[in-house]
């Protein structure tokens, strides 16, 4: 099996998304309320692991735009579901060392006072291993 | 015991029955039988007591062909049965005037003599009222006691209440006899190795001799013709020791009672060879439960059974692998 | 009538306030929540990577812990709500899951998704009856004009939190006239505020903070209520807007006439906590 | 004991080349029973079959057993060929040594052993078959429609012109259906009502034509040619006979908030009403629910005013029993409630309608009397958003997983409409695919497009977003375009699945006509037989069997109507023999296999058996052939082995299994 | 296929219903998807006929394994039958499980007539179970009398 077709499962298994199940009709897109500064649309996510190109998938922004608020996950009438691709994509990065989005040394000056823990907590889950 | 026999000859008397269903005294303390008293005199021989594990309900199917009505003692075990003949037609509720008889356990004779005791002349304490934890049995050896729990029979031990289902009145208390749970021994042959199961079941089997005492007690096997005794499944090889039915026969008949079988436990109370034939019955019984929802047949006369009934998802037959 | 209560980190220290009321108002309305011993963190978000088990056991816990008091188990955090109702139907529903983290748990009995979880929302909902919650309000908050915003993290999906109906929910606004005030009902209302995203992406989160208080405010809205304190944080922060946002359960311990006492003790426990 | 003939097949070399069909024949001759085996090269041929002829004359045959290919193929044939030749047909039984043996194996000594034990299978079967004879059964000339839209009008027509009689049961207050709501028809754009009306009339006024309108069936039993069905006839409030239909009680009534159904709840009716104004019957009903006089017992007004003294609040309900020899089903359908699609605010907003609301809303009968204008506050819309496949194509539990098939062309009809008549107004449409199989379909979409400028967006919509000024915002995507677009709109009209009428699973279940996990009644083969449901006698017509339009539904009806008409037609129908019976002296009377009938063909009986020399009174299991259809699931259910299926026998098969294990 | 070679040949009776698994290993045939020779087809009207005393009589006859094909759940001809076989099945199954009866030497497949490639992978995957069970002797040798 190719490097790329392995990377294609990898990410529907992390996901459990069959992306098969897509009948591009954009609603998810259509949903998203980070679309315009996603360089990688979330319909655009099916495509791509369809045509086995994780490779840019987990280079692309839209990782650390997506707000996992499952506002295409509750619209998609066909049970795809990209929001978990998405995040299959950053778990991908993340659980690859050195590779987190957000680096300790950045935080402190990320802070505030009044800046409650559950966004730091949800923050470093999400942006690392 | 006493008013039980007064109130039969109070309605024999005043003609609301023909005859009672009881028990009379066998030759033996431990042996009385199923028998039907058409006269008040006749009634001196009728008893009532902790032998008396016959369930009546399967009598009623040839008295509710007789004229007039029959007086019929059940226990609240056996009121199941009746039930569950009413749902299948066999008997006729309008021809049953059911009294529902107190049960304090039942007692299983093989029990006794299996704690050593021998050569019985007399035992005190089976009396329906007598409220003593102990037998006391008069031996040609001497006299011996056994406690009452310990001489139960194994249904008693998993009692399925106290509570007569169907009655036109009730005579007699119950009492609480429930000790064990009633899927234990299923539970913990399920959990045998195929190897181990074959062992046990092989071994049980092979004790049977096809005497049919099973077949004739069972309330749910009511047919006119068993289907042992019709050629409707064998082609031709009817005498052969080793044919088809000899070696399904249990599993069969098992079948044919699913959903329908109350788990009255007689099939084992009268199994000379003591077979635990109702772990077959259970077996099914707990099926039933655990995938289509609790099941008790004979709790009414108008449930759908189990076996012709069904959901659009029931479980697929190859549960049976997965649940391992 | 006791539930098991799991306060989540951010009720600890940040949103202490969102503890105290609900604790208060729980009081004043014949209901306690026992506190889990020993709770940990929920992480935050719900690992939606379907090899993800270790993330998911300190709920796992917290859910048996509810169990083994055989009790319900209470949230207010709306964060906490989602991971812990998510990680529960995975030990109801996810076979794989279940049996792993059983594995790593060795409990005596396995965990298999008994306990029930509710929001603070949903108990008010479900067990004490909205109808019977105006009947106990003393200071009714007439003529407020409240605005529910709901955020993702109550309502999505909204087959496994079975909530409300996540595209038009009414849980906040039955909420808001049980205390006695108007709900406004304004389409952003279930749209996401930036969540986590406020981090480091400040825009992007004043962007919509801005949509939903913009929306709010177009609709009549004088303030907006939340039970999430990231809501919170993110509308406070990042939208240009200045109308109020407090958590849903001041205002009800407003109603319930017992806040007083307790923004007293709040006070108390944060000057320990500078201290 | 049976005098077999066995034949064995080549099929040229289909089977031949693989199984050794002369040693197959050689083998039969050792079977008891058999006195008679030969191979050729095509039994189905006419020479193979003279063969199997000559040989019945010639050795006296009593049971034929042909090896060849499926008896899905060929039993037919074969059983004929016996029955021209003396013997009953039901003494042929094929092994099945093509599909099931030559055309799987490559070796030739595998596959001929293979085929010796399927022929020893076979011929273990003949050995216990009996003669079979077919019952008869009577046809009721009378054929019943269920449901009075368009589908049931045109097969009631269709099957009254063929001379038969036809009633068609509705269950609103009068016939006509969907189609009388809409406005226009695509792709003519002609009116709807224009066309409709005509056909309401004439199946009103044909002789043949019986309709029950606020009527519903209640209850069928019997089969094919002779079904006996209730019909409830629901207490109008008014007399047939007597209403003039002048109108003048519904003027009056001073209940007028009961919510239009016909306008689909758009405005409002009076208590006493007729749906729409070319109803028929034009005789009004009283909605008791709604009616002061039925609510608190004063009013009266509409029996004041009637002259003709037709106002009857007594009247009930009535139930009417009748014999029909064929039932068609067409009860049509509804759009899905949208209550899972909040996200298009059609519950938050007036101005988010369906299409079938648009229709009304375009209609000059309808709530704005034919003028284009937003529900909210009657202003003129300037810009109008079609969104399409909402709740069609879904996998999800929300919606449906199919397409609803007609919704891209009425919303192309809708678009145009709109363009046309209010060319000031912008019309955008949101779209996945657009659909359009159908003659002169694809060329009315283009013309959409190309003549009246309707703007097509390839893309989904994912929210509607109220404003406070009361404009829509339509979050949608753009896909072409790859951008997410907000569009302001003042309408917007959703294209919403269409579902099967949920009355037909009732009615399906009183049928026994099997449904689909959609509730669409199912065909009985889904190319060959299409509008025949596989419960004999029992037709469909129209949507209640999947999604069509108007043309097709037309066409459906009149192909209903046909089968309909081919069963009538028949004086007698003979019936599969392959029934189950019981056994009176094993039946035990148990009802256990009337439980698990799906027909309802068992029933029970007192008769009086002689049990070997014992007379006695019993409760029997009786077995009703006409209706019994063959499954076998009583003969499982029979706990004494009493009930037992006629061709597929317990010894049979038996005797099949001990030929296999032997 | 690698099992046409060993020695032991087993025995295996497939009880299909008329309407959609008959018709499924009809296609099986006319698509020329292969299976063992070991498989002999009983034709029934619907999977709900076969009686479970067919099965036991089938194995105490000395067949290695009983496979019981029908119409989906949902698709049934006569609408109910296989939800009644579903049940008698799954509990017949239970029981022989229960009595050591090895669980792989009884199946039941839903196949369509529209499966072919169903039905001959199915007989393939039953045809190599029973084989991995190798001959039935427990069935046949439940009663063991001395």
């Amino acid at each position: 099996m190719s490097e790329k077709k392995k990377q294609a499962e990898l990410i529907e298994e992390i996901s459990g998304v069959n992306p098969l199940k897509c009948m591009k009709c954009g609603k998810c897109s259509a949903t998203c309320p980070s679309y315009n500064e996603m360089d990688i649309k979330p319909h655009q996510f099916v495509s791509y692991v369809i045509n086995e190109d994780v490779e840019s998938l987990v280079n692309s922004e839209s990782l650390w735009k997506c707000l996992s608020c499952f506002a295409c996950v509750e619209r998609c009438p066909r049970d795809v579901k990209p929001g978990k691709l998405i995040d299959a994509a950053r778990q991908m990065v993340v659980r690859q060392r050195g590779q987190a989005y957000l680096s300790p040394d950045e935080i402190p000056e990320l802070l505030d006072p009044e800046l409650p823990q559950q966004l730091l907590v949800s923050a470093f889950r999400r942006y690392r291993r | 015991m006493q008013e039980l026999i007064n109130r039969a000859k109070e309605l024999l008397d005043n003609g609301t029955v023909a005859r009672v269903l009881g028990w009379k005294a066998g030759d033996l303390p431990y042996d009385p039988e199923p028998a039907y008293f058409e006269t008040a005199e006749s009634l001196k021989d009728f008893v009532y007591n902790g032998f008396c594990g016959a369930n009546l309900s399967k009598y009623m199917i040839e008295a509710s062909k007789l004229e007039g009505k029959t007086l019929v003692c059940l226990k609240p075990c056996d009121t199941y049965s009746f039930n569950q003949l009413i749902k299948e037609h066999r008997v006729d509720r309008e021809k049953a005037y059911i009294i529902g008889v107190g049960c304090k356990g039942k007692l299983d004779i093989e029990k006794i003599r299996n704690q050593g005791v021998k050569g019985i002349e007399s035992i005190e304490g089976a009396e329906i009222t007598d409220e003593a934890d102990m037998l006391k049995i008069q031996t040609i050896y001497g006299e011996r006691s056994v406690a009452y729990a310990d001489a139960m029979l194994e249904r008693c031990h998993v009692c399925k209440g106290k509570e007569h289902k169907i009655f036109d009145e009730q005579i007699g208390e119950s009492k609480e006899t429930k000790d064990g749970e009633r899927f234990d021994e299923v539970s913990r042959i399920e959990k045998l190795s195929p190897e181990e199961k074959f062992a046990f079941f092989q071994k049980e089997l092979s004790k049977c001799i096809r005497c049919n005492a099973c077949r004739n007690v069972c309330p749910a096997c009511s047919c006119r013709k068993c289907v042992f005794d019709s050629n409707k499944f064998d082609s031709s090889q009817k005498a052969n020791v080793d044919s088809f039915e000899e070696k399904m026969f249990h599993i069969i008949r098992a079948f044919h009672v699913a959903g329908r079988c109350t788990d009255c436990g007689e099939c084992s109370r009268v199994c000379p060879q003591g077979i635990p034939l109702h772990l077959f019955n259970r077996k099914f019984i707990k099926d039933i439960d655990e995938l289509y929802g609790e099941y008790q047949a004979g709790d009414d006369t108008d449930s759908k059974a189990p076996l012709t009934n069904y959901t659009f998802d029931d479980a697929e037959p190859s549960i049976v692998g997965k649940r391992g | 009538m006791k539930y098991s209560y799991y306060p989540g980190c951010t009720l600890r220290t940040k949103a202490k306030d969102l503890d105290d009321y609900a604790r208060a108002s729980a009081k004043a309305l014949g209901f306690e929540l026992e506190e889990i011993e020993d709770w940990q963190c929920c992480g935050g978000v719900y690992p939606l990577g379907t090899d993800e088990i270790a993330n998911k056991l300190s709920c796992v816990r917290a859910l048996n812990a509810a169990k083994e008091k055989e009790q319900e188990l209470v949230t207010v955090c709306s964060a906490c709500h989602h991971v812990m109702k998510r990680v529960n139907d995975d030990m109801r529903n996810v076979e794989d899951i279940r049996t792993r983290a059983n594995n790593y748990m060795e409990l005596d009995e396995p965990y298999q998704g008994e306990t029930e979880v509710l929001h603070f929302l949903e108990v008010l909902r479900d067990k004490v009856g909205f109808d019977e919650l105006a009947k106990k309000v003393v200071n009714p908050l007439k003529g407020q004009k409240i605005g529910a915003y709901y955020g993702c993290l109550l309502l999505r999906p909204g087959k496994i939190l079975a909530f409300d109906n996540p595209e038009n929910p009414k849980i906040m606004e039955d909420f808001i006239r049980a205390i006695g005030a108007e709900p406004v009902i304004y389409p952003y209302r279930n749209e996401c505020c930036g969540g986590y995203i406020s981090l480091k992406e400040k825009d992007m989160a004043k962007g919509m903070c801005d949509k939903i208080t913009e929306s709010a405010e177009g609709f009549g809205a004088d303030m907006l209520i939340t039970a999430c304190p990231l809501c919170m944080y993110n509308l406070n922060k990042s939208s240009k807007k200045e109308i109020p946002v407090v958590y849903f359960t001041e205002l009800l311990a407003e109603a319930l006439g017992v806040k007083e006492a307790c923004a007293g003790a709040a006070g108390e426990d944060e000057k320990e906590v500078q201290a | 004991m049976q005098r077999i003939g066995v034949f064995v097949c080549h099929c040229g070399s289909n089977i031949a080349a693989t199984v050794d069909v002369s040693k197959v024949a050689e083998m039969a001759l050792m079977e008891p029973g058999v006195v008679h085996a030969e191979d050729y090269q095509y039994m189905c041929s006419e020479a193979g079959q003279a063969k199997i002829q000559d040989a019945i004359h010639e050795k006296k045959l009593s049971g034929i057993v042909v090896c060849s290919c499926s008896p899905r193929m060929h039993e037919a044939t074969f059983r004929k060929a016996a029955e021209r030749a003396g013997l009953n047909p039901y003494m042929v039984e094929i092994a099945n040594i093509r599909e099931h043996c030559s055309w799987i194996h490559k070796d030739m000594e595998e596959a001929t052993k293979k085929a010796v034990i399927l022929m020893r299978a076979a011929v273990a079967k003949v050995n216990l078959n009996t003669p079979l004879k077919p019952g008869e059964s009577r046809v009721t000339k009378r054929a019943l429609i269920i449901g009075g839209g368009i589908a049931g009008i045109q097969t009631a027509l269709d099957i009254a012109d063929a001379g038969y009689e036809v009633d068609i049961v509705e269950k609103t207050p009068s016939i006509g259906g969907r189609m009388s709501q809409l406005d226009k028809t695509f792709p003519t754009l002609d009116c709807s009502a224009c066309i409709l009306t005509p056909k309401m009339v004439e199946a009103s006024a044909h002789e043949k034509i019986k309709i029950y309108t606020y009527s519903e069936v209640e209850k069928v039993s019997g089969f094919v040619g002779d079904f006996t069905v209730d019909i409830r006839k629901k207490a109008r409030s008014v007399d047939m006979d007597k209403c003039t239909g002048c109108g003048v009680c519904q003027e009056k009534c001073p209940s007028k908030k009961a919510p239009s159904e016909f306008n689909r709840g758009l405005n409002n009716r009076s208590a006493i009403y007729t749906p729409f104004a070319q109803a028929i019957p034009n005789v009004p009903v009283i909605d008791r629910e709604a009616c002061i006089k039925f609510k608190t017992g004063k009013c009266g007004i509409c029996s004041k005013v009637c002259q003709a003294g037709a106002i009857d609040y007594e009247q009930k309900d009535e139930i009417i029993t009748e014999k029909y020899g064929a039932i068609v089903v067409a009860t049509g359908f509804d759009t899905i409630n949208l209550d899972k699609y909040d996200e298009y605010a059609y519950s938050q907003s007036k101005d988010v309608i369906t299409s079938l609301e648009l229709e009304r809303v375009m209609n000059a009968a309808g709530p704005t009397h034919g003028h284009l204008e937003r529900l909210s506050d009657g202003k003129a819309p300037k810009e109008m958003v079609f969104i399409q496949c909402v709740g069609s194509r879904c996998s999800d539990d929300r919606g449906k997983p199919y397409c609803s098939k007609i919704c891209c062309m009425y919303t192309a009809k809708h678009a145009m409409l709109i363009r046309d008549k209010y060319p000031d107004v912008n019309v955008t449409v949101f779209y996945i695919d657009v659909r359009t199989p159908g003659k002169n379909f694809d060329e009315f979409y283009r013309r959409a497009v190309e003549q009246y400028g309707v703007n097509y967006i390839k893309g989904q919509v994912g929210k509607v977003i109220p404003q406070p000024d009361g404009k829509l915002l339509v979050q949608g995507s753009d896909l072409l375009d790859n951008k997410q677009i907000l569009k302001e709109a003042d309408m917007v009209v959703l294209a919403t699945a269409i579902e099967p009428n949920p009355d037909v699973r009732k009615i399906a279940t009183m049928l026994t006509a099997s449904i689909d996990t959609n509730n669409f009644l199912t065909e009985a083969h889904a190319k060959l037989r299409p509008v025949e449901s596989p419960t004999a006698g029992i037709f469909l017509s129209g949507v209640c069997q999947g999604p069509k339009d108007i043309p097709e539904t037309v066409a459906q009806a009149g192909a209903a109507a046909v089968k309909a008409i081919g069963l009538l037609a028949k004086d007698k129908l003979l019936t599969n023999p392959c029934t189950a019976h019981s056994d009176e002296l094993l039946c035990n009377g148990c009802s256990t296999c009337e439980n698990v009938c799906p027909y309802g063909a068992i029933t029970y009986e007192d008769k009086e058996v002689n049990d070997h020399g014992i007379r006695e009174v019993r409760r029997l299991a009786v077995v009703n052939s006409a209706l019994c259809q063959g499954c076998g699931a009583c003969t499982v259910a029979c706990p004494s082995g009493a009930m037992d299926l006629q061709g597929f026998s317990n010894r049979q098969i038996i005797a099949e299994v001990d030929a296999i294990c032997r | 296929m690698s099992i046409e070679n060993k020695s032991f040949r087993p025995k295996i009776v497939a009880f299909c219903c008329n309407w959609c698994s008959y018709a499924g290993a009809d296609l099986a045939g006319s698509s020329r998807l292969s299976y063992p020779a070991d498989v002999k087809i009983i034709r029934v009207p619907c999977s709900c006929r076969v009686n479970p005393m067919f099965i036991l009589r089938a194995f105490e006859k000395g067949a290695d394994g009983v496979i019981m094909c029908g119409c989906h759940p949902g698709d049934c001809h006569y609408s109910t039958g296989n939800y009644y076989a579903r049940r008698r099945m799954t509990l017949l199954f239970s029981m022989l499980d229960y009595i050591g009866v090895e669980n792989g030497r009884t199946r039941v497949e839903w196949v369509s007539a529209a499966e072919g490639v169903k039905f001959s992978d199915t007989m393939n995957s039953f045809v190599e179970k029973i084989h991995s069970l190798g001959e039935n002797v427990r069935l046949g040798d439940l009663r063991c009398r001395n």
